[in-house]
């Protein structure tokens, strides 16, 4: 697949450069150690401060929900890598007003791993951090793949609403044991399922990460282009979404009356004509089942490239999570 | 003998040329049990770790370790914040001193392995570098506390070190990538622990 | 291709109706005759209205700039198909209030002769009613292809500055001839040229709409899957991009000194990595051109289905089309 | 005799079946000289004309041309617009009349014509449609001036149309998709006027 390339290794660089261009307005790239940082950073006093990252490729995720209301600094890495944890630990320090720091984490080994080392460096130098795993994907669930000493369900959509509560939080001027408690809150009120009709390809490779027959589709696929955790036939939206939906009501246990966030997120490559039809199919299913749809975010916020897909994410909400979800937001991605 | 910063230079260089010459070897380790990048990505940190040592003329053995660490955290996958960690705390062990003596590094390597241990949840006998480390450091303080100086006492720690990567070839991993692929990857030995025992080598042969 | 999809002939219509469920606080979805209007139409007493629509596959485009600060409806006709004229004269027809209505036309035939008798219907019943007609792509200007009879050029991504700025100008309480000479100052000082790295899919098709070599893109696409006017061999991001932009300087005349609104544009499946990598390259070359990027929109707001590729836009700002671009808006692609 | 309402519907429901008839013809045509969907698009119209005047139950001649032209309003394409404006003044002509004579025939096909060029831009020898329209807007008045009645003026108007329809055969496409294919819609005929003869034919034999 051709792309817009240079050097594929200096893809993620680049990329951040025309970001930070184009957003001057809400945000600065600190190009070594990496890592995108509020423009208005530091003007409005003393709060706790809010940092995610992972690896690149998920776009708008994470630089794309830097700003008020939501997070202070992302830290990329390479495709798919993990930031380092110098990259994570400098993003740390230069966000902590003195507030301590939430840091806002999806599971995945060589995340945890980096930020829980990042944390330490930071404490040392006597910052407070806190940290929230987001692990909403239930193809990976133990329960489901039966294998309980793996690393659990895997962080995916859901961190844009850890991110949007947490900011809110922070920005009202909660501390830092309150926004963490919050987000592990969201979190754990979160359960999201995704489809691959397609797969997507690396920068600068011309073949997708795998291949699929033309009557089947990738049922439970996470967001690194790697295989999900079985294949489907391919089947009239108003049976696939169904598919992706069912299953997250019943995890979260929700009921007639209970009140979702609903997100449908596109994976890469799904046009907004055909995100728009999934977001029916969900929410009438929801209807029918008497759960409201509170609110909802439509749209590809947490991409894995090109991949074709979407995945469905229900959060739980409660009169608090509704508050903060509403709060004002500002970022390149997400604006209200 | 004690180690000063020249000795603890060497022994950094020493162990850096190896992973330059022979990270082919370690990859083509991963490539069987792994996803085949620890060669480049021990390489990419040996080279950040270099360029630190360079700009920061390090005074004394822990600048040396801290250099060092921060180059492979500034590494990614998961042996850049590993190693890196287990580095740190031997400049942590060293802080201040402007020379160290076995006791030291002792406390390094045992402080190391635990926070290995802690950070990635590994045992002994899961087939990774734990297995290497952990064993090494054993024998690094059973040969501080029978009186050895640093050369004596390292060369305590590469031995065991080496038999401990041995015995990962008879394991099947439950840690790390190689714990995705079972049985394959039993009859090879895990590229990390290999690492941890050129580590201890090189200190033990460094002047 | 997969898609997600039901009948493809209702696919438009169920996307629709999955918009306006995601959207029921900006939106309201008239089903038929099919437009898109403010949810809170009228309540804000009288203003000019604004009306703009076509065929539908562009989303966000038109649908998705409904709302304060921009369009008052918008009438998708079906997949690349321009809307008919008794849509378009009842969505012209429902945001009168008394004040006019100015209409956003992009330049293809179908839209042209719908808008047109659209008008002519609406004033028949008594509308004052002003027509923009938005003609931005350089591919197809006359000049270039040498058909001066011909229909002109095409419109495309400039109409989003145009809804933009009309919208501002409409909400500030100009009068519909003023806010129709905005319009027409916004499309005069605005071109276009585009790339195709990969053809689309229609809805329920498999094949893509055209077939491109390994080593070849695309030149001066549309927007509707079409040929472009050539294949040019594929090339590094930093040759591409210049081969769009430069032509834009040229024919807009832009000097040292002078400032443009910039709008990198995703065709429907390009990645935020990628486009902010192509933003990057654009942007480059108006810094070492002198050329202030004043403003800029990077993402993907008026696409071809799931074409891969990109548009660069450039338009010629003074300060009251600046105050304009910064007026408030709230819809579901755009909002600050 | 004049029209009345129920001799407009006859006309119209004679017209409609024609193109139900005979819509992969016009299609056909189309393929060749276009884009392959006129057929189509003029059987969806006359479709969604039947249904608006099944559900209004139009009372005048007007109102039923008021119902036709809003079903082809309410179809894409080029000709869907530009045959609903075509309509849409023979509406106007009849407007408020229980019946009409041929004089007012005549005035909506006059205005109808020249609202489809105004529209449309083309002229006549342009291979569309206007070159079954013009021509027998022109007979028809020309029947009205020597005093013939419906049924008559409408027989010279269709025979008018038909000639302009079969004179597109030999002509090169100067308006519509058929202008991008030059030569090649050379010796075909223009649907778009054929279909206009179809009109004007039902429109004399209607009763
Ligand atoms: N939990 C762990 N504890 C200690 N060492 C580990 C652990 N997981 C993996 N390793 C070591 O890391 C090495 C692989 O490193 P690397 O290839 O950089 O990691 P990745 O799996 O991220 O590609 C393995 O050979 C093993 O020695
Ligand atoms: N400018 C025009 N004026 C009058 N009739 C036209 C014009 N352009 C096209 N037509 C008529 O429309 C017919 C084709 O209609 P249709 O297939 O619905 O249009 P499209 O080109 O949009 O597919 C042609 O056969 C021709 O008679
Ligand atoms: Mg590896
Ligand atoms: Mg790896
Ligand atoms: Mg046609
Ligand atoms: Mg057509």
């Amino acid at each position: 697949r051709r792309q817009f390339l240079n050097d594929p290794d200096d893809v993620v660089a680049e990329a951040l450069e025309g970001f930070a261009r184009a957003h001057s307005d809400l945000v600065r790239w600190n190009r070594d150690p990496s890592y995108v940082i509020r423009a208005d950073h530091g003007a409005h006093g003393s709060k706790v401060g809010l940092v995610s990252g992972g690896g690149s490729g998920h776009e708008p995720l994470h630089t794309g929900f830097v700003g008020r209301g939501m997070l202070d600094a992302a830290v990329p890495g390479q495709v798919f890598t993990s930031p380092t944890a110098l990259q994570v630990a400098a993003a740390t320090q230069a966000v902590d007003t003195g507030a301590g720091v939430v840091q806002i984490v999806k599971n995945y080994t060589g995340d945890v791993l980096n930020f829980r080392i990042a944390a330490e460096i930071a404490q040392d130098e006597g910052a407070r951090v806190q940290q929230v795993l987001v692990d909403d994907d239930l193809a990976t669930d133990p329960q489901l793949t039966g294998n309980p000493d793996g690393p659990g369900r895997r962080g995916t959509a859901a961190v844009v609403a850890v991110e949007k509560v947490c900011g809110a939080a922070a920005e009202a001027g909660a501390d830092v044991v309150e926004v963490a408690a919050l987000g592990r809150r969201v979190a754990s009120s979160a359960r999201s399922l995704a489809v691959a009709l397609e797969a997507p390809a690396h920068p600068g490779r011309d073949r997708p990460s795998f291949d699929l027959g033309e009557h089947e589709v990738e049922f439970g696929v996470g967001i690194h282009g790697e295989r999900g955790v079985g294949r489907r036939p391919f089947a009239p939206a108003a049976e696939l979404l169904p598919q992706l939906t069912a299953p997250l009501v019943e995890s979260l246990g929700l009921r007639r009356g209970d009140a979702a966030l609903v997100i449908v997120n596109g994976l890469g490559s799904t046009h907004p004509l055909q995100l728009s039809l999934a977001y029916r199919e969900v929410t009438r299913l929801l209807d029918g089942l008497g759960i409201t749809t509170a609110r909802s975010l439509l749209g590809s916020y947490v991409t894995a490239l090109d991949m074709t897909g979407c995945s469905v994410t229900l959060v739980r909400l409660d009169d608090d999570l509704l508050r903060l979800w509403d709060a004002p937001v500002r970022t390149a991605a997400l604006t209200w | 003998a004690v180690m000063d910063v020249d000795r603890a230079r060497n022994w950094w260089e020493g162990f850096a040329r190896e992973v330059e010459e022979r990270s082919e070897e370690l990859t083509e380790l991963d490539r069987i049990s792994g996803d085949g990048d620890f060669g480049t990505n021990l390489r990419s940190a040996v080279r950040k770790a270099r360029a630190r040592l360079e700009a920061g003329q390090p005074r004394t053995v822990g600048e040396v370790f801290t250099a060092v660490s921060l180059g492979f955290l500034d590494t990614g996958g998961t042996s850049g914040p590993l190693f890196g960690m287990f580095f740190r705390e031997f400049a942590k062990a060293c802080e201040g001193l402007p020379v160290v003596g076995s006791d030291v590094l002792a406390r390094g390597a045992l402080e190391g392995v635990r926070t290995v241990q802690r950070l990635g949840g590994a045992q002994v006998g899961d087939k990774t570098a734990v297995d290497a480390m952990a064993p090494a450091a054993e024998a690094l303080q059973r040969a501080v506390d029978a009186g050895a100086e640093v050369t004596a006492a390292m060369g305590a720690a590469y031995r065991a070190a080496a038999d401990g990567a041995r015995s990962t070839t008879a394991m099947r991993a439950r840690r790390g990538r190689a714990s995705y692929v079972g049985e394959v990857a039993r009859g090879v030995v895990d590229p990390g622990a290999l690492a941890v025992a050129w580590f201890y080598e090189r200190g033990a042969t460094a002047a």
